[in-house]
């Protein structure tokens, strides 16, 4: 993976640039790209494997809650176009029966079959949208295992909704500033032309804050956590309570589990 | 050895560059007095060399003419290889000027064993030749963002199209690409083609190096050492409103760039580079092929002696009333 | 000199093309001067010195969304010991807050349109 | 040589220029979709790839099929496919070019298409497909030009030319495979997630594209003084023949599959569009005229009397290509999506700006094989000097 | 001819440079005997008052030059860019593209690189920059500037007198420099100390004197076609009275004179005195003008205008309407582009009008001088032609455009539409050697002598090829064109290089093909040999 799009570039050019010579013009450019050792800050929460519980008994429906959705689509200015087809959603749920659709059972209770679950990005392990992305533009971090967007470096081909098995992806179909009710300033907006997702709250994380959707659910019912760590809440939960996750028989590790 | 005193003459004038821009109190003479020397040698001449032109007459009508003549009216002709009207003219010189007609034709003959004579297409001359006349026009065109406060549109339209392809910051102009691979591609045929390299003088190496500096130096300053545009956009405003300054912002490298384009802007009237304005007064493109429809008048049209009827029939009477062949004089 | 009714309209035209940027200027009424910029006010020393600044601040830039969004370098350590955060929107824009004043302003000057703006957006200023 | 392309006679610029007005048209609709987003097309969050990338898979095929002439007559020596073999070049060329053009068009950001090499991923099928797609241009224009070139000057090809002519033909192969890989290596996708997809893929590829060059020869025939004659023709008929047959053939076997398993995340992508699923039969039509058509093609072509008749071998070869058409392009595309990953039937329909773009792309491949053709036919009238 | 090599031997041409710098390399005329012409005749020159008259040859050591050469070649240098333009942007504004090089027939069948068009040209401009330029006076060689010495001056005699002025390298020039104009005013500043060709001059001196190149006196040229009109009376039966210097005529036709004396040129003769016969045409030629063409053309714009003045001086003195001219190269050159600046307007004659069909020749109503081939193709079209075809059917014809009728006039489809009307089998030659972009026969300019053979055959080499090419293809055996000096020039040239391939005029093919009231029966051509199925009761019959 290269380092930056300048050395990119700086290769590029350094084979155009004939008689310059590619070597020094790469050494002496390249001296602001070996940056100082940065600190982290004090407060960055750090894990090896972030993952999410979701305890679907403690997630309310009667009075069709929204918060976590609200409040995440709030901090990370997602628009709303009022339509399914334009729809950009980050987290969002949806019926039983379509979040986990092997898992159809006709005498499934009720209650279940027909409650809405909240679906987010997995963060696989073994993402296929990673895979098949042609600019790496989605890429999964080695150190925390978030499989992130660069929104620069996307080309909008959309392979990787295409490879996503949990539709957690969207697609910028049009110029999203206009459909952004209240813009956040901390976060910046998208353009049009490219894929976003569930970032498991990187921005926040750093700053030392859980993912907002956790911190907003009122019934507690998202629980977030490092799983390398057995100590974590997430490793509490797990370790009590049967979970499943989606599509598991794809092999693709999801790092989202739900507590039913 | 015409290569190398070309390279010479680039390399000193890049190192003039560069002491004009260190030096303190030089920064003004390359930054101010050069170039509007060099921009008045440059007009000054060129309009000199076509005037200098002009005063001579074509005293003939000598079109190449490229294809079918006007003659009977079920003939097609050919309007614009070969045109007798002006219209069909100026679509002539269109062609030449703007897409290189002449050129395209361009085959490449070999000898093959038998022997056969071959000629086989040839577009290369013509395509680098194109992509740099053009990619250089479109950057010269767009070069007018220092001149002009506020930038008119149609520039930055331009600049747009031209860096459409989002790579590097800034982005890469597709023409300087193009340009710099034209230059190089010239080049390089001067040299690799024996025949190219035996009819090559220094002042045919000289100004594709003269301008592959001004380019290098150019894409230097924009993606490697970068330099205070908003100063050297001050000190070229400062040139076209008369108000002439140099900020101190404004590093060596520019002033490479610049002694480079000044040099090119005075050596132009006396070069080769006057193509530029000859390809216009070419007589043999400018000129319809109208000979025998419309007089044409040679201002000198010289007295000559001739032979006339009289003479002739004085010296050979007796022979043309042996052979009766009849007489003025009966 | 022959041939003066095509051959001078072409000089004229040929010259008013080239010494177009004359009568422009001349018509807008602008001087030489560029862009006085506002500088924050309260703040000595920016990112890097400001004539480097002026030069690399693209490069600058595009080098730290490659480094934070890609590589988690979020933090970047100036010469002078602070830490600041790479960000355009925290860091950059914290300053030079009023985007019109500060990068517009060189920007329109020298004919650059930076996309940055379709997504980063200029904190609201009182 | 280039310049052939710039004298004609009315009906060739008449041509010319109605092509460059669709191109026109259509790239007024590409500026908006530059300006507005692909919001303008019918494509959604669910439906993420439609008409473009179906157009992409389509002439891929078209491309790889140059190979079905190449093959025989560079492998095999069979002269009868001398004349047809630079038409068949000739088709690649515009083919992959539009291929190009619709990954270009599809893009949300094309401005950043050169990022696909900036950052090369060698995990993504989408940059070996861009890979080969690019190396299968510049194959087929150095052989086309170098081969051409050389039969226009009267003298034997260089020999070096030789060995990359037959590195065109695994190559041909290469460009069809990498492209059903886009697809095929999916997990959660039951419809495409079958091995079969690359050889499915080369048989359609392989009727598609030599119906299409008949169709075209048989143009040529009738337009200029060109003539290949009828034996490379029918010889092509019989290589569609082959091919449909082993391309309806492989159908089957999908539908064997995936029906005798009764794997419902398999079976509900057929049953969509075959028979409709949750009421949702929009493309139950396409499927059974792509059915009927490639039934029809094949009873054509089976039986030798008509297959060897001028006047119904076109038919067939249209029945293929349209059968194929639908088949590889929508059938493959929203079949593949629907229903969705959370199990949703949703529709997807072109928009007017979505077509007229693709009628734009068509245009420019249109105008460069019109082109390519002119030439081609051009020099071979003036080396055969027939009047 | 003995000396001249092999075919296959010459064309293994070495296109490899020297190793020396081209201002060093001097010219052995020793060594490169059958590439060069005889010098001018001291009575040709001094025949039509040409400076410098005197026996010299080439190989000599001393040339016998002025003794102030150098200012006189200065002076003529200084006088001539104030008059032509032309000469002017052409010394300033080459860049040396090399785009001209082998577009050249010396070129390809020498590979001499100063036979390259651009080398040249850089010939003069080496000393126009030495005179004219700043930086050629200070920077010498590196500017590409140097001094005229003798040494030059010698190369000039041998290169400019290498130079077909066939123009072919302009088409390709991107500014249309046209290495033709640059010779001819090379060729004149030779002129001016003295330095030129027997036969240039030959020709010259005789046309100034009788009228035409050959020196016909008046008689011999009447009695040259009256004997051609018995020869066309034993093949056909048909008894044609042309007329001379006849006053009041409708037209006065000038063809070269060379179709009044040679063969094959005669054929074509032959074949008008037939055409014009058949259309009972009210016409005239003239003991006075005698000759269209105009070597003139190869020695100096005035010489041009001195030998073209007689056309319009006779057609005005006989009151005719007007001109129609015959098939030639240069001479088409001259009427066509130098004619009617030189010597006219011709106020006096009328806008031409085909009197058999009534077109008027409207690409004509100043010059009012008609070619040949628009008269008969304009003939073909409205149908007034009877013919028979077949007559034409032992030929297999291709057609070679003649440089100066393509390049300086652009006279293509109507010998293209002649000959495909009276012949059935017709074969373009290779693109690249027809048309605009066609081959010089090698010999034009006056270059056409047999002392100069080996650079004739060397220059013949592309068209030479290109008609083998398709003689071997096609079986063609029959090259036709429509100048006097290919059908001279051309049957070496064919014979070196085409073994089998005969050349003929295109009316000749016409009037062989024409049926006249009143006719034998036709078993033979124009040249009395057999057509095609009658060659057994021919050979019988003799």
């Amino acid at each position: 993976m290269a380092k930056s799009t300048r050395r990119g570039f700086l290769k590029l050019a350094g084979v155009a640039a004939v008689g310059m010579g590619a070597k020094p013009v790469y050494d002496a450019f390249a001296r602001r790209s070996a940056p100082e050792q940065p600190t982290p800050p004090a407060e960055a929460l750090t894990a090896k494997r972030w993952a999410m519980v979701v305890d679907t008994r403690k997630c309310l429906r009667e009075h069709g809650c929204t918060d976590c959705i609200t409040t995440c689509h709030l901090v990370h200015n997602v628009p709303d176009f009022g339509n399914p087809k334009d729809e950009v959603k980050w987290v969002w749920k949806e019926q039983f029966e379509h979040g986990f659709p092997e898992q159809h059972n006709e005498f499934m209770s009720d209650d279940l079959r027909h409650k809405d679950v909240l679906l987010l990005c997995n963060h696989c392990d073994n993402p296929p949208c990673v895979r098949v992305c042609p600019t790496q533009a989605t890429w999964k971090r080695e150190a925390d295992g978030i499989v992130m967007m660069d929104m620069h470096r996307c080309i909008g081909c959309r392979y990787c909704m295409a490879a996503c098995p949990y539709g957690s992806r969207s697609f910028n179909w049009r110029d999203p500033r206009t459909h952004i009710a209240k813009i956040d300033e901390g976060f910046p907006t998208r353009t049009r032309g490219v894929v976003e997702k569930c970032n498991f709250c990187a921005e926040r994380l750093v700053r030392g804050e859980i993912p907002a959707c956790v911190e907003a659910c009122k019934a507690k019912a998202l629980a977030f956590g490092d799983l390398e760590d057995p100590e974590s809440e997430v490793r509490d939960l797990l370790s009590r309570h049967f979970n499943i996750r989606r599509k598991p028989g794809l092999g693709t590790q999801p790092e989202v589990y739900y507590i039913v | 050895m015409n290569v190398l005193f070309s390279l010479l003459a680039v390399g000193v004038l890049i190192a003039l560059g560069y002491l004009g821009g260190q030096v303190a109190g030089l920064r003004f003479v390359f930054g101010v007095v050069i170039p509007y020397a060099a921009i008045l040698v440059f007009i000054a001449g060129l309009v000199y060399k076509v005037i200098y032109w002009a005063k001579s007459p074509v005293p003939f009508r000598i079109p190449t003419t490229c294809g079918q003549e006007t003659t009977l009216p079920w003939i097609k002709s050919s309007t614009l290889d070969n045109p007798h009207t002006t219209l069909g003219v100026l679509g002539r010189m269109a062609l030449e000027v703007l897409f290189f007609r002449s050129l395209f034709r361009n085959t490449r003959m070999e000898i093959k064993e038998g022997p056969r004579v071959v000629y086989g297409e040839n577009v290369y001359l013509w395509a680098a030749g194109l992509a740099f006349h053009w990619s250089f026009l479109i950057i010269f065109i767009r070069h007018f963002r220092f001149f002009t406060e506020p930038v008119p549109g149609f520039i930055l339209a331009m600049q747009y199209v031209d860096g459409f392809m989002q790579i590097g910051v800034p982005v890469l102009y597709l023409t300087d690409l193009f340009l710099v691979a034209g230059l190089t591609f010239l080049f390089i045929r001067r040299l690799w083609s024996p025949q190219l390299r035996y009819i090559s003088q220094a002042a045919d190496y000289f100004p594709l190096l003269l301008i592959l500096g001004v380019a290098l130096t150019g894409i230097w300053m924009r993606h490697f050492t970068k330099t205070d545009i908003v100063g050297v956009k001050e000190l070229a405003m400062g040139i076209v409103t008369f108000s002439p300054m140099v900020p101190e912002s404004v590093g060596s490298v520019f002033f490479m760039h610049l002694i480079l384009v000044c040099s090119l802007f005075a050596y132009f009237p006396f070069s080769k580079l006057m193509h530029m304005a000859g390809v216009f007064l070419s007589p043999t493109r400018n000129l319809a092929n109208d000979n025998r429809m419309v007089r044409h008048v040679n201002p000198w049209n010289p007295e000559v002696e001739v032979h006339t009827y009289a003479q002739w029939e004085e010296e050979f009477k007796d022979k043309l009333e042996a052979a009766e062949i009849p007489l003025d004089k009966d | 000199m022959h041939d003066a009714k095509y051959i001078v309209p072409g000089l004229v035209a040929f010259l008013v093309l080239i010494t177009l940027p004359l009568w422009y200027n001349a018509a807008m009424g602008r001087s030489a001067v560029g862009p006085t910029l506002q500088y924050p006010e309260g703040e000595s020393q920016c990112v890097l010195p400001k004539d480097e600044m002026k030069g690399e601040h693209m490069q600058i830039l595009d080098d730290w969304r490659d480094e934070a969004v890609r590589d988690g370098e979020r933090y970047y350590v100036h010469p002078d010991g602070t830490t600041r955060e790479k960000s355009l929107t925290n860091t950059c824009l914290g300053c030079h807050g009023d985007r019109a004043q500060f990068c517009i302003k060189c920007h329109d000057y020298a004919g650059v349109k930076p996309y940055c703006w379709d997504c980063h957006i200029e904190p609201e200023r009182d | 040589m280039l310049d052939k392309a710039l004298s004609g006679s009315s009906r060739y610029w008449t041509w010319v220029i109605a092509l460059m007005a669709i191109i026109g048209i259509g790239f007024v609709f590409w500026v908006q979709q530059m300006i507005e987003g692909l919001t303008i097309t019918g494509l959604s969050r669910d439906v993420t790839w439609g008409l473009y990338i179906a157009q992409l898979t389509f002439f891929v095929g078209v491309a790889a099929s140059a190979v079905m002439v190449v093959l025989p007559y560079y492998l095999h020596d069979y002269k009868e496919f001398g004349k047809l073999t630079i038409l068949g070049e000739f088709l690649a060329i515009p083919a992959v070019i539009m291929c190009m053009a619709f990954v270009f068009v599809d893009m949300g950001q094309p401005i950043r298409i050169v990022n696909v090499f900036l950052h090369p991923s060698p995990t993504s099928p989408m940059f070996w497909d861009t890979v080969a797609l690019f190396g299968y241009l510049v194959l087929n224009v150095v052989i086309a030009y170098v081969t051409f070139g050389a039969e226009k000057k009267g003298i034997a090809p260089p020999k070096w030319i030789k060995p990359i002519i037959i590195l065109s033909i695994p190559w041909a192969v290469s460009i069809h495979t990498v492209t059903a890989f886009l697809y095929s290596g999916l997990p959660g996708r039951g419809f495409w997630l079958t091995a079969i997809m690359a050889p499915r893929f080369l048989a359609s590829a392989f009727a598609g594209g030599p119906a299409i060059l008949i169709l075209l020869v048989l143009l040529v025939r009738k337009l200029t003084k060109f003539d290949p004659g009828l034996k490379p023709i029918f010889k092509l008929a019989e290589i569609v023949t082959y091919a449909m047959l082993v391309n309806v053939f492989f159908v089957l076997m999908e539908i064997f599959t995936v029906f005798y398993s009764q794997i419902p995340g398999h079976m509900d992508h057929f049953t969509f569009l075959y028979v409709g699923l949750d009421g949702n039969t929009t493309l139950v039509p396409w499927m059974w005229t792509s059915t009927i058509l490639a039934a029809v093609a094949l009873f054509l072509l089976l039986v030798p009397k008509l297959r060897r008749n001028e006047k119904v071998l076109p038919v067939a070869c249209g029945s293929v290509i349209v059968s194929i058409w639908i088949d590889k392009g929508l059938g493959l595309m929203t079949g593949g999506f629907v229903p969705t990953p959370t199990h949703h039937v949703v529709s997807y329909v072109p928009t007017l700006p979505e077509i007229m773009i693709t009628l734009m792309v068509y245009g420019v491949g249109a105008l460069i094989l019109t082109v390519l053709y002119k030439i081609a036919i051009t020099e071979r009238e003036i080396i055969e000097q027939v009047k | 001819m003995s000396q001249l090599p092999k075919s296959d031997e010459l064309a293994k041409v070495d296109f490899t440079p020297p190793d020396e710098h081209w201002m060093d390399t001097k010219v052995d005329f020793e060594k490169r005997r059958g590439s060069w012409s005889y010098p001018g005749a001291k009575k040709n020159l001094e025949y039509v008052g040409f400076p410098n008259p005197r026996q010299w040859s080439p190989l000599d050591e001393d040339w016998k030059l002025p003794d102030n050469w150098q200012q006189i070649i200065h002076d003529g240098l200084m006088d001539r860019p104030e008059r032509y333009r032309s000469l002017k942007v052409f010394m300033d504004i080459c860049v040396r593209c090399g785009a001209c090089a082998d577009k050249c027939h010396f070129y390809i069948g020498s590979g001499d690189p100063k036979n390259m068009p651009v080398l040249r040209a850089e010939l003069l401009r080496s000393v126009y920059k030495k005179d004219f330029t700043t930086a050629g006076r200070i920077l010498g060689r590196l500017a590409g500037a140097r001094s005229m010495d003798l040494d030059v001056l010698k190369e000039w005699f041998y290169y400019f007198f290498q130079c077909t002025e066939c123009r072919r390298c302009s088409v390709f020039c991107p500014y249309g420099i046209d290495t033709a104009e640059i010779t001819m005013l090379a060729r004149e500043l030779l002129n001016l100390v003295g330095l030129n060709i027997n036969w240039v001059m030959e020709p010259v001196a005789n046309c100034q004197r009788t009228g035409n190149h050959l020196g016909l006196m008046p008689h011999t040229f009447k009695d040259n076609i009256e004997f051609i009109v018995d020869e066309i009376e034993e093949t056909t039966g048909v008894k044609v009275s042309p007329t001379f210097n006849r006053k009041g005529a409708e037209i006065l036709f000038v063809t070269p004179s060379g179709d009044v004396f040679a063969d094959p040129a005669c054929f074509t003769l032959a074949g008008y005195l037939l055409l014009f016969h058949y259309l009972d045409l009210d016409y005239t030629w003239s003991a006075y003008a005698s000759d269209g063409g105009n070597f003139g053309l190869f020695t100096s714009h005035e010489m041009m205008k001195r030998l073209n003045f007689k056309m319009y001086h006779e057609a005005e003195r006989l009151g005719v309407k007007w001109i129609l001219g015959g098939e030639c190269g240069h001479m088409w050159r001259v009427v066509h582009q130098y004619m009617g600046t030189h010597n006219g307007p011709a106020n006096f004659l009328e806008e031409p009008v085909s009197p058999i069909t009534g077109t008027k020749f409207e690409n004509t109503i100043d010059t009012k001088m008609v070619h040949i081939c628009e008269f008969t193709a304009d003939l073909l079209k409205n149908g007034k032609l009877k013919f028979d075809k077949s007559r034409n059917d032992k030929y297999r014809v291709t057609f070679h455009d003649s440089c100066n009728p393509a390049r300086a006039m652009g006279i293509l489809e109507e010998p293209r539409y002649i000959i495909n009307q009276v012949c059935n089998n017709f074969f373009e030659m290779p693109e690249g050697t027809i048309r605009e972009q066609t081959f010089c026969c090698g010999g034009g300019a006056g270059l056409g002598n047999d002392e100069n053979i080996e650079m004739r055959m060397r220059g013949g080499l592309p068209r030479g090829n290109a008609v083998k090419y398709v003689q071997d293809k096609f079986d063609v055996n029959l090259l036709a064109c429509m100048c006097a000096i290919d059908k001279a020039t051309l049957p070496p040239v064919c014979d070196y290089w085409a073994p089998g391939v005969g050349v003929a005029g295109v009316h000749e093919l016409v009037a062989n093909a024409l049926i006249q009231d009143g006719e034998n029966e036709r078993k033979t051509d124009l040249r009395g040999e057999p057509l095609l199925g009658f060659e057994d009761e021919e050979e019988g019959g003799e």
